[in-house]
């Protein structure tokens, strides 16, 4: 239970109130994690938070990216290149790529879920020849809150990718899609029996999404979701992640729809 | 023509808030406001249909200073409506929580509210950056006084073990045994203390009080007692309201207290010695003595040395009961309420506490009066205030003021005993 | 197992003194039995009796030497295993230093079969996944285990159900049984510590009577459980009653106090706290209990998941008779009966369980 | 120890310290328990006032230092007209403000009046009422400014008051739980005093943060921590009730300390018309 120190290599403001670190281990190995893994990040004397991973660096350091909506976010997000914090992990389940492998593929992100997600479409940019066709969705709730734009564009127009941005309330200078993101499921292509899906997001937007997606006939089983819970531990120690028999941070917080789908039926679980 | 008006904005290092401005002329004090700010809050009034278990807990919100004086008072009152008495070593548990409050607010006021005037210190904080460990060692005391309530009480601000007929729980030998160990640390500090506020540079005043304070038979008045005055009159408690009265005045709203008729008696640290001192124990009186304090005490500048000599007095004291200490067998002796007034007074740290009920047949309160030690002190400073301030109309504006608030504090009053305190305006010509 | 018999406790303590544990014993302390520090037999509580129905505990004194007349007191082995508070790690000046408190050699003395099965809940949650706790495990293996054979079980006890008690069967050090005319113990050492310290006192071998005695003792208060509860297929229809009108019901009379779970030997959830030091700038995280009937527990995002007592309460009792086995495989628990006990209201997990069936 | 003769006049030896936190204390209608609380922390205060500046603090200190303040305590509740526009005052020149005990933030026990008649309770008190400028109602300061942390306690507690002060310093949430008691009086090894002795407590219903005091010496809790984050008082007046508890009895001790805190008017109100009552029969 005892953090790492971490040494801020480099910020980079993403948006109004989010912040991309890249984090290197003041001595020793960074271990390394699996895409969908998070850390606990410790702002010392503020308090711990779980922050899903989004990146490697060479030759080792984990990129993590934070929105402030509290005080130990916020103090992360306040820190200054050079900077110690604690870290520990990486913890949870991962995303199976593997299982992928052969398979179209669609990424669906709400809002901050792209960060997890992330890991998974660098592989898909990486390693083209092993999957299908892919594609990214993306919800926000503004223009303005979408993170990784240039993410975006890169793969957009790099690597082929079928990126696809929706938001809830556009601006002056919207011109894309408006609504819920899983309208644009629409204007995607992909051979749902043979598709994997990667969801994260708030916990309605995965639902909607993976109810969709399962409609039109994705294997639950291929679909992928990225939970979020109260976490003070991150090991399956304090309890407070349980969602029915899961420990989400031992269990997931990457499960398939399968598992997560009764679980999320039921209120105040 | 002359004409100057001193204003101390807000009065600083007492508790409560309160403001006192002088108008004068021709070398004559014409007008003078002693505005205590603080709000009313009622509590005589709130009281009413109360049970008759209330009072100590709800009075001592009176005053966050000295809640145990309120609650010894209260206690006493609903004990005399109820006709028991609690004694034995059911008392020496209040006399120790009782000291411990003596030593905690006495010591509050010397170190950290009055010192700072005579060494030239806006707070005993600002005291600390030239003489830390002198500050250190009023704090240490301070808490020594603390601790003691806590033990007995749970906490020193509103201690919640004491209820009439006794306490929740009796505490433990083992329990107190931390506690006398701190204290006879703070004997210590108690005794330097009076030395060192001995040495202090103090204005020649001499006022001709008359004083009140408790008397008791066997000890150096804090808990119980009857009413011993300056004049040679002596009374019962339950005499009180045949001999004090609150009236108001004309140029005034406040109520003031008199003594048989009179205004402007004193009760206090001054009067309990005055009145008393004999039977401060022997190291106290010792100290007492060095110190360079006479049989009486007259001039409120040297209070603080009075003051310095009640700790040392209630150390001893509080030390000698935690040593012969055993449990009691209950933690409080169980009664029954009568429709009866009942009437208690102790002495708070700031002096006579008195507390009045009348229990209704059915157990609640029907009527209550509580007269603070502040309040009947009030027209007392006032006078004070007079004289100090006309003979010295030539001072520059900002010395008399601070002056003037300095004579306020050495009463340590404590103005948030608001149960009688009102706006007190004057008009100047 | 070669049992023993001993006439009095009073060696048996002087020898784990002087091997260099404190003993922790029961003792009655404001009306109720407390687990606390004991250097004699005479600290013991001869002739103390409990009754316990929901809601309500009363301790009274009887003629006779029996000295554990009565039912599980308040405190398990969790206070000592798992404190309510631990400093985890302290931060200066970009130090992060663990802070290890030294496991303290206890002998607990007179915990019960189901304080025993508690532990080795305790042992699975701890020290059986992917991150076992060296602090727990510091605690534990400082720990020297004497149970007591439960004669009388409490009016709110449902260890058979549980299959966890009156008699203890592993995971002691000793297993005492009282018996009374002559008062006297029946021992059995279960490991090769409780073999040591028994070796070194004088002890008769029990006869054939002791132990028919104490197995009798056992039977009788196997007969006699307050409770029960009837754990067939648990597992799978409780988390399928989630929307049972009986969660609203049990809502309307919980406090929210968190009391079952505070005394409840197996819960184990906790939070952290930070702090900073005003003076120095040192950081400390701490470790304390929490409960699932907080609401902080399970915010998110500002909100709690389970903002409804109904939620916390049905989470509560499920995770105890249900998800435990998922996450654990076995039951979360033990039917010692403290949260029946112990619940200022009375809310009794058997009766619910029951009505939601 | 030292001697040393002093000048009357007071002279600031404070400067300003440029970066330093600069902190208030304000009085509204209290007991000064609170703000003496401050002055209790013998073992922090100077280091406390080594990291911030003690700008305003009149029980405490002579020079009132000019704001804005980083941080405001404000004790006391809003009970006359100038107290009003006063607290309008403070809630300008502070960056945060907090409240410190039952008065600030629940009206304290002179916010009984609101059960009575101001004027009726004045008539009590002086001979000659009229005089007497004070409003009908003790209000709670978040009733008349913005407030951004309240802290509970009748009086607050010294653990948590420096909690909250570091807290609001190094910009963290302060671990002020707003859980019952009962988390307390378990994690204090106390034994219920309901379950074991009988005797009524209001530790269920109440926030935790004096350490489950009451319980420690053999007695309920008498709510002076203002009511839990989700209080169930119906469900508890049943159990009081049943412990023996009156009517009456039951809705005094709800008007204590806390008595206008929503969750609390309810407990006494509902307890006074015996809706519950009722209700069980
Ligand atoms: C597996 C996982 C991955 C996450 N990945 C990211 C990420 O990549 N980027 C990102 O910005 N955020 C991520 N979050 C959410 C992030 O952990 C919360 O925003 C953060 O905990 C809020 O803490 P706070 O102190 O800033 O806010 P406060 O509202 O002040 O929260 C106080 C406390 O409440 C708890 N809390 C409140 N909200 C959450 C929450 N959503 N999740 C867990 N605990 C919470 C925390 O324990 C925290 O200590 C992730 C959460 C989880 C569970
Ligand atoms: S079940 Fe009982 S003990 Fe548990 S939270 Fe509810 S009222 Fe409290
Ligand atoms: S004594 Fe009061 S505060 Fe303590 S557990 Fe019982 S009900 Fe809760
Ligand atoms: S137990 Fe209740 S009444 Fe007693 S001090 Fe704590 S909060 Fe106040």
């Amino acid at each position: 239970m005892t953090p790492a120190p971490y040494r801020i290599r480099s910020r980079r403001p993403d948006r109004a109130d989010t912040v991309t670190l890249t984090l290197e281990p003041v001595d020793g190995a960074c271990p390394s994690f699996v895409p969908g893994q998070f850390t606990m990040l410790y702002a010392p004397g503020v308090g711990e938070i779980p922050i899903s991973i989004s990146g490697w660096f060479r030759p080792g350091g984990y990129v993590q990216t934070i929105r402030a909506v509290g005080a130990v976010s916020r103090a992360l997000c306040h820190k200054r290149r050079g900077d110690v914090i604690g870290l520990r992990g990486p913890y949870g389940t991962g995303w199976d790529l593997s299982a992928a492998a052969g398979l179209d593929v669609v990424v669906a992100a709400g809002g901050l879920g792209l960060a997890p997600l992330r890991p998974v479409v660098r592989e898909l940019t990486a390693h083209p020849s092993l999957y299908g066709r892919a594609s990214v969705i993306v919800g926000a709730r503004t223009p303005a809150t979408v993170i990784y734009p240039q993410d975006l564009a890169r793969w957009h127009d790099g690597h082929g990718i079928d990126v696809q941005v929706t938001v809830d309330h556009p601006d002056q200078a919207w011109t894309g899609p408006v609504g819920l993101v899983t309208h644009l499921l629409d204007r995607i292509v992909f051979e749902p029996r043979r598709t994997f899906a990667f969801v994260c997001g708030p916990d309605a937007m995965i639902k909607a999404t993976a109810v969709e997606l399962v409609r039109r006939g994705v294997d639950p089983r291929r679909t992928a979701v990225l939970l979020e819970r109260n976490m003070k531990c991150g090991i399956g120690r304090c309890g407070h992640c349980q969602l029915g028999p899961l420990f989400v941070c031992l269990d997931g917080p990457v499960v398939t729809y399968d598992v997560a789908a009764p679980l999320l039926a039921v209120r105040e679980l | 023509m002359t004409h100057k008006t001193i204003k101390v904005g807000s009065l600083s290092r007492v508790e409560g808030e309160g403001a006192l401005t002088v108008h004068a002329r021709d070398g004559r004090v014409t007008g003078m406001e002693l505005r205590i700010y603080e709000p009313p809050r009622f509590f005589e009034a709130l009281l009413r249909g109360r049970s008759h278990t209330e009072p100590p807990d709800i009075t001592a919100r009176i005053c966050g200073i000295c809640p145990v004086a309120y609650q010894m008072s209260a206690c006493q009152a609903v004990e005399a409506a109820c006709g028991i008495e609690v004694s034995g070593p059911l008392r020496d548990l209040r006399l120790l929580l009782y000291y411990g409050e003596w030593i905690e607010s006495h010591t509050l006021h010397i170190y950290l509210l009055h010192a700072p005037d005579f060494l030239g210190y806006e707070s005993g904080v600002a005291m600390a950056a030239d003489h830390r460990d002198l500050v250190e060692h009023g704090l240490a005391l301070k808490k020594a006084g603390n601790e003691l309530v806590a033990a007995i009480g749970g906490r020193p601000i509103h201690p919640v073990n004491v209820k009439v007929g006794g306490f929740y729980r009796v505490p433990t030998r083992a329990e107190l045994a931390p506690v006398a160990e701190r204290l006879r640390h703070a004997r210590d500090i108690a005794r330097e203390t009076v030395s060192w506020v001995a040495g202090f540079d103090f204005p020649d005043v001499d006022h001709d009080y008359t004083f009140l304070a408790l008397r008791h038979p066997d000890e150096y008045a804090i808990l119980s007692g009857s009413i011993a005055t300056s004049t040679g009159e002596a009374f019962a408690v339950e005499e009180w309201p045949a001999h004090v009265t609150e009236a108001q005045v004309p140029y005034s709203t406040a109520l003031h207290a008199r003594l048989d008729g009179e205004i402007g008696y004193l009760v206090g640290p001054m009067a309990r010695y005055s009145l008393n001192s004999a039977q401060l124990c022997e190291s106290a009186r010792q100290a007492a003595a060095d110190a360079g304090l006479g049989a009486d005490c007259r001039n409120p500048f040297r209070s603080i040395i009075v003051r310095a000599v009640e700790v040392l007095h209630a150390c001893e004291k509080a030390l000698r009961i935690i040593e012969s200490y055993t449990e009691p067998e209950t933690p409080a002796i169980p009664f029954e309420y009568r429709a009866t007034t009942g009437h208690g007074a102790s002495e708070a740290p700031r002096g006579t506490l008195y507390h009045r009920y009348r229990v209704d047949i059915d157990g609640s309160i029907a009527e209550a009066d509580i007269v603070p030690p502040t309040a009947q002190n009030q027209a007392r400073m006032e006078t004070d205030l007079l004289q100090l301030v006309e003979p010295r109309l030539h001072l520059p504006t900002d010395e008399l003021a601070a002056l003037c608030e300095r004579a306020i504090r050495n009463y340590d009053p404590c103005i948030s005993c608001s149960a009688h305190f009102l706006d007190l305006h004057v008009d100047a010509q | 197992m070669a049992a023993f018999v001993l006439d009095s406790l009073e060696p048996l303590i002087a020898e784990l003194r002087s091997r260099g544990f404190a003993v922790v014993g029961p003792v009655a302390r404001g009306g109720v039995i407390r687990m606390e520090e004991i250097s004699s037999a005479a600290d013991l509580p001869r002739g103390a009796r409990d009754e316990q129905t929901p809601g309500r505990y009363r301790l009274s004194t009887h003629d006779g030497d029996l000295m554990f007349d009565y039912a599980a007191s308040p405190d398990s082995a969790k206070r000592f295993t798992q404190p309510p508070r631990q400093t985890l790690i302290r931060m200066r000046r970009g130090d992060i230093e663990e802070v290890e408190d030294e496991a303290p050699r206890l002998a607990l003395l007179g915990i019960r079969p189901c304080d025993l099965a508690a532990l080795a809940v305790q042992d699975r949650v701890f020290l059986g996944g992917r991150h076992p706790d060296p602090a727990y495990r510091r605690r534990r293996e400082a720990l020297f285990l004497v149970t007591v054979n439960c004669a009388v079980p409490g009016g709110t006890c449902f260890c058979v159900s549980m299959g966890t008690g009156p008699k203890a069967t592993k995971g002691f050090d000793l297993a005492l049984t009282e018996l009374a005319d002559p008062h006297r113990f029946v021992v059995e050492a279960g490991s090769e510590k409780g073999v040591d310290v028994l070796g070194a006192l004088s002890q008769a071998a029990a006869c054939d009577d002791d132990l028919a005695a104490a197995e009798e003792v056992s039977r009788i208060a196997a007969e006699h459980m307050g409770r029960q509860v009837d754990t067939e297929g648990i597992q799978q229809w409780l988390p399928q009653a989630h929307d049972s009108p009986r969660w609203s019901d049990v809502a309307s009379r919980c406090l929210s106090c968190t009391n079952c779970t505070m005394v409840c030997p197996t819960c184990f959830c906790t939070t952290m706290e930070d702090s900073t030091s005003l003076s120095d700038g040192t950081a400390e995280r701490v470790e304390r209990w929490d409960s699932c009937f907080t609401l902080d527990f399970s915010e998110l995002n500002g909100s709690p998941v389970r903002g409804s007592g109904e939620g916390r309460y049905r989470q509560w009792l499920t995770h105890k008779f249900a998800t435990w086995y998922d996450q654990f495989g076995m039951s979360g628990c033990v039917g010692c009966g403290r949260c029946i006990t112990w619940c200022p209201v009375g809310i009794d997990v058997t009766e619910e369980l029951a009505n939601l069936r | 120890m030292g001697t040393r003769k002093g000048t009357a006049v007071t002279r600031s030896v404070r400067k300003r310290t440029e970066g330093v936190p600069r902190l208030a204390v304000w009085k509204f209608a209290s007991c000064d328990g609170c703000q003496l609380t401050l002055l209790d922390c013998e073992d922090e205060l100077l280091s406390v006032a080594a990291e911030v500046e003690i700008a305003y603090f009149l029980e405490a200190s002579s020079a009132p230092g000019p704001g804005p303040y980083d941080l405001s305590l404000v004790e006391g509740s809003i009970t006359t007209p100038e107290d009003l526009e006063r607290i309008q005052h403070v809630r300008r020149v502070s960056k945060h403000l907090v409240t410190i005990g039952a008065c600030a933030t629940a009206g304290g026990i002179q916010a009984l009046r609101d059960f009575g008649d101001v004027r009726e309770f004045a008539a009590v008190v002086y001979a000659r009422p009229g005089y007497i400028a004070t409003l009908d109602r003790s209000t709670p300061i978040s009733a008349n400014v913005p407030v951004d942390f309240e802290l509970r306690g009748c009086p607050i507690d010294k653990r948590q008051l420096l909690e909250v002060i570091s807290a609001f310093l190094a910009g963290r949430r302060p671990v002020v739980p707003a859980h019952s008691v009962c988390v307390e009086c378990k994690a204090r090894g106390n034994a219920c005093v309901m379950v074991a002795h009988g005797t009524p407590c209001l530790g269920p219903v109440t926030q935790a943060g004096c350490g489950a005091l009451c319980p420690a010496f053999d007695r309920g809790c008498y709510g002076c921590f203002g009511p839990m984050e989700s209080p169930n008082a119906r469900a508890l007046n049943k159990q009081l009730r049943a412990l023996g508890m009156s009517t009456p009895e039951l809705v005094r001790v709800y008007r204590t300390f806390n008595a206008t805190a929503e969750p609390f008017r309810q407990a006494s109100e509902s307890a006074e018309n015996s809706r519950e009552a009722d209700d069980d029969a």
